[in-house]
């Protein structure tokens, strides 16, 4: 039997098979690079940067919960200069697309953000974090107020020529209605869900177990959620969509394709199994040949 | 050489009361650990727990690697439940390694800390003082075999039942002060004993390694969740991973 | 030791311990019967009551999610009259306290409902379920609209003197904010969460597993989303609070109490569980007298 | 007597490729279960899997209780597990049973729906006619000892690798226009073949009785998780449970 085609495309970003990592779950890649060859993804995306490094959340930063886990980094990261002289050029060597995470405290830092990344060779997308307080205006969640989110798209889709995608917060009402902003004030694609938030305490201490307080969950927990939120936002719009959320195996990626994700992104299941990204590209293919199927792109957004 | 690989369970049995021995026999060819690097173990069949848990390696043993650990929260009871020629997922061997002490050291051990430096032990046979503290005479695992492996070892006890009764740290002070020698530290425990441990050695000059713990999600460095706070010459301090650049710190490193 | 108080005060209604059932997880409490003393409760809160009956929604209608459920039971029940002809006579038999659920498709039909209930003997409160939407407005979730949200509690409010519990939807922004609709449109107190909306898919079949397609998510997976939310909640408003999401034994109860929760509601729990509920009780009293605590209101809010 | 109770894992052996057979001694006094009844077995220790799991009473052996499960999903996999010696958790007898035949009946099983009818064709010794239908002779399980407890048995499988290849309902269509006795007809096996059967029972006039699967998360009548659509004379159709007034219904009730 012929190998069935994986290639998929978003927004122009030709991806040899949708298969992604989820920011934050993936370091710069090198982590990873010990476990499985970096080529077999169609797309890296990189732990979220900003415009200087960040130290991040005291500890703990994590804690497990069922079928999940919650996490409070703090975004802690090497600030995009560091990224780019330092871990660029690794990941330069693949013929694997990397998608820039990123986000900032103003709208400002956003825009002045993207521009940096776009300079960079060897960056082919952008992923705007909008799960991020606004510092300058009262701390509002950039991500789950529409004026705010609107306005924030709106200035760094000026700021970048390259595919610009925003990832959506799963902390609000009506998520589609959130992507049909992203689209129309300039996205290129949408990516869901990031985390929920929530909170475990530790009841003999009387004290949440994150010093952070809260953190977000992420994990198969989060997975009936993440498919229906989806599935709910190809609905809403035209731009492709990249879905997330306890993504453990290639019946799981399944579910978002089929829903209408055009491409998938693997998060926690990297903690779990660090090949867990080339196993659900490989499970994909299985799938594909097992139902004679020979084009992914004839199972997204098939849903009946 | 695969770091994430498949193992059989040989054995999992009881050590002591709530302390288990799993032995694992890779079923590819694996890496050789060194003493203080650790490995994460596949926590169960399911999604529930989730995570893999860290351990340290604690022997190296006719090509199976061996782990004791204690039983306490829901992954260690799911490893527990693992029945010998059960196949489960493991990953390492992970992290940085003691440095090689070149002459005679001192170990400190606190409960099942001693998981971590009996390797270090046996590799360099006759040569540690042996400093090993635990609750109780049954919580403190294979002493014995242990003080045969150090030129000299003592046991501590809260509540006296085996070797002097207190604390690790006061014996180790003590130790210090009478024979006043100059050897470096090695120590592996709960948080307040390394801390102590770190204060000892500095104040008599001694240089010391500590081997920490921190909650792990991926224990190879990408998800930022087991940090401690280090000294830095830049900023105020630096967060580093325990997985990676740790889990064994120069103490003089650590911001404790 | 004496043993300790556990007995809770929620606006007026005195419940003997903080442990209720969550509604339709317990169905009308006599399913339960066999399997421990309904007396063992502070109390039972039963499957969501309109004014007619509903046959519900077709099957499949749950289906079991990592460490979760979806379920799209809609709603079917027998109808506030036979409730109280056939079900009422029953519960009255037990020193537990009976709380009636109760939704409608219009204002009118809530406010109709409540009156209906209120006049039976042996309801002691009613928890109002505004997690479903309005037929007569273009279908808007009553519970995750502000205005509609505001109307119909209000409207409902004049319609009983029973102490009236309004249930939080979790498919909102800030469930803080909603909470304080609630409580300035006349709510004696809130229970938060309710389930939060998911979908599987079966990806063979390229179909939504359950009949309804989307299904509300509950147990442990939720746990600490629910947690958070009950935090955020209690917070927001001076009225007490009644918190559920995953509870499974009291450790997780706990959580909830600490957070703030006055009271706590035992759901998906009785189902792999049949005496879930009263073994929460149990361990309620365990960990007090573990901790040298007399009164459990001494635990309540105490998160540090 | 408890429904609600702990049992002991005597066994828990392969019956047939991926069919397991487990007995379970209960560990308190338990309420003896009638044909048809069915229990909720744990399904792990964790919280994924989460809910119990539906099994028909296979056997009752020697105060032991006997369930025959197909290995399939996430539940049974975890089930398929337990070790002899562990203690799980158990919800039972459940459900309405088949009511007793007076005299000679018909037993129609469709694969691992001879669990559900095997302590029928015991308890009423010599007096089925066994249909048995399954996708080949591996999957046939027990159709000896089962064929021994009826009047007559009579296999068919998919395959043709043991009795008449093809459908059961076929070989029971062609035994009933032959012999055109009158006798109940006792089912349970894949809804499309409950069906089928049902359809036959009609058309020749016999009484039916059909036992009944659906997604389960309570077992006790308490969620309305399991409804099936019924025929009703006030309404359209009802749904009824099939935990509590069934898994047994009489074929005539249902709105296939
Ligand atoms: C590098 C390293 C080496 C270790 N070596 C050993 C060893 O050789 N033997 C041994 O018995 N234990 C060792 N531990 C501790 C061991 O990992 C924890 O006891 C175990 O993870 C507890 O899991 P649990 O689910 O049973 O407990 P829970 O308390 O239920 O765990 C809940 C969560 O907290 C995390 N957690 C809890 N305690 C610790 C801890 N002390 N360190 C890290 N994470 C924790 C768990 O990983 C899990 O995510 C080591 C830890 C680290 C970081
Ligand atoms: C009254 C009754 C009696 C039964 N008796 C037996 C028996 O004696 N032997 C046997 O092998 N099987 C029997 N079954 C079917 C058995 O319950 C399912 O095969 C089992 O639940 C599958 O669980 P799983 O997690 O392995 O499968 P999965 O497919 O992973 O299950 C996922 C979910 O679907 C539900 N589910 C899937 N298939 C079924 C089904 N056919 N019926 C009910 N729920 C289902 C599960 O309970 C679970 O919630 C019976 C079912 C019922 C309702
Ligand atoms: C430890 C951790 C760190 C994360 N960091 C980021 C981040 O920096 N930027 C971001 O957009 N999302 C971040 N996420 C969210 C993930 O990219 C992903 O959206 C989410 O975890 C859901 O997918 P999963 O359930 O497969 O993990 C992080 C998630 C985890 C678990
Ligand atoms: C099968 C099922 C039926 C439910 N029916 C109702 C209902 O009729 N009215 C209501 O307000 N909540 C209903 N709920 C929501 C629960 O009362 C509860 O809010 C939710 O399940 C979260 O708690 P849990 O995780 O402990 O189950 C239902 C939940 C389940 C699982
Ligand atoms: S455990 Fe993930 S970075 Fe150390
Ligand atoms: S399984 Fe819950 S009502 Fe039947």
């Amino acid at each position: 039997m012929i190998a069935p085609n994986l290639a998929v495309d978003i927004a122009g970003l030709k991806l040899k098979n949708p298969v992604m990592t989820a920011s934050g779950t993936f370091g710069y890649g090198e982590e990873y690079a010990d476990y499985f060859d970096l080529n077999a993804l169609g797309a890296i995306v990189v732990k979220g940067l900003s415009i200087t490094p960040r130290t991040g959340n005291p500890t703990p930063r994590i804690v497990e919960t069922p079928s999940g886990m919650l996490n409070a980094i703090g975004l802690q990261n090497i600030g995009v200069r560091t990224f780019i002289d330092e871990k660029l050029p690794f990941l330069r060597q693949f013929d694997t697309k990397v998608i820039a995470n990123f986000f900032g405290d103003s709208i400002e830092e956003y825009a002045e953000c993207a521009r940096m990344l776009s300079d960079a060779e060897g960056v082919h997308a952008l992923e705007m974090n909008i799960s991020c307080p606004n510092k300058q205006e009262g701390w509002i969640v950039f991500g789950t107020d529409p004026m705010t989110m609107d306005k924030v798209i709106s200035v760094t889709r000026k700021s970048t020529a390259l595919p610009l995608i925003v990832k959506l917060s799963p902390n609000v009402k009506d998520i589609g209605q959130m992507a049909k902003i992203a689209e129309n004030a300039g996205a290129d694609a949408v990516s869901a869900i990031n985390t929920i938030t929530g909170m475990v305490i530790d009841v003999r201490k009387r004290m949440p177990v994150l010093a952070n307080k809260t953190g977000g969950l992420s994990g198969p927990a989060i997975r009936p959620v993440a498919v229906r939120m989806v599935w709910e936002v190809c609905r809403a719009v035209k731009i492709p969509v990249i879905g997330m959320g306890g993504i453990m195996n290639a019946e799981d990626a399944l579910q978002f394709l089929i829903a209408g994700a055009r491409a998938v992104a693997v998060g926690t299941a990297n903690f779990i199994n660090p090949s867990a990204a080339a196993d659900v590209v490989e499970g994909l293919k299985l799938f594909l040949q097992d139902e004679g199927v020979s084009d992914i792109n004839e199972i997204i957004g098939t849903l009946r | 050489m695969r770091r994430h690989f498949k193992a059989k369970v040989i054995d999992n049995n009881f050590a002591a009361e709530s302390f288990k021995l799993i032995t694992l026999s890779p079923a590819s060819e694996v890496s050789v650990p060194l003493p203080g690097q650790f490995y994460m173990l596949e926590s169960g069949r399911s999604t529930d727990p989730l995570l893999k848990r860290p351990f340290s390696i604690f022997r190296l043993n006719d090509g199976c690697l061996q782990f004791l650990y204690r039983v306490r929260g829901k992954g260690t009871t799911s490893i527990a439940g693992f029945n010998r020629g059960d196949f489960i997922n493991v990953v390492g061997p992970l992290g940085k390694a003691y440095p090689d002490p070149e002459g005679p050291f001192i170990a400190v051990a606190g409960g099942v800390g001693i998981a971590s430096l009996y390797s270090l032990l046996e590799k360099k046979r006759g040569k540690a003082m042996l400093f090993y503290g635990a609750r109780n005479v049954r919580e403190l695992i294979c002493f014995e075999e242990a003080s045969k492996l150090s030129a000299k070892a003592f046991s501590t006890t809260d509540d006296g039942s085996s070797g002097v009764k207190g604390l690790v740290t006061d014996k180790l002070s003590e130790f210090i002060k009478n024979e006043g020698r100059s050897m470096p530290v090695y120590a592996c425990g709960p948080h307040p004993m390394l801390k102590k441990v770190a204060e000892i050695a500095k104040h008599n000059n001694l240089k010391c390694y500590v081997s920490l713990e921190e909650h792990m999600a991926c224990g190879i460095g990408a998800c930022l969740g087991c940090v401690v706070k280090s000294k830095s010459s830049a900023v105020e301090y630096e967060y580093k991973r325990v997985c990676k650049e740790g889990p064994v710190f120069d103490a003089d490193e650590v911001l404790w």
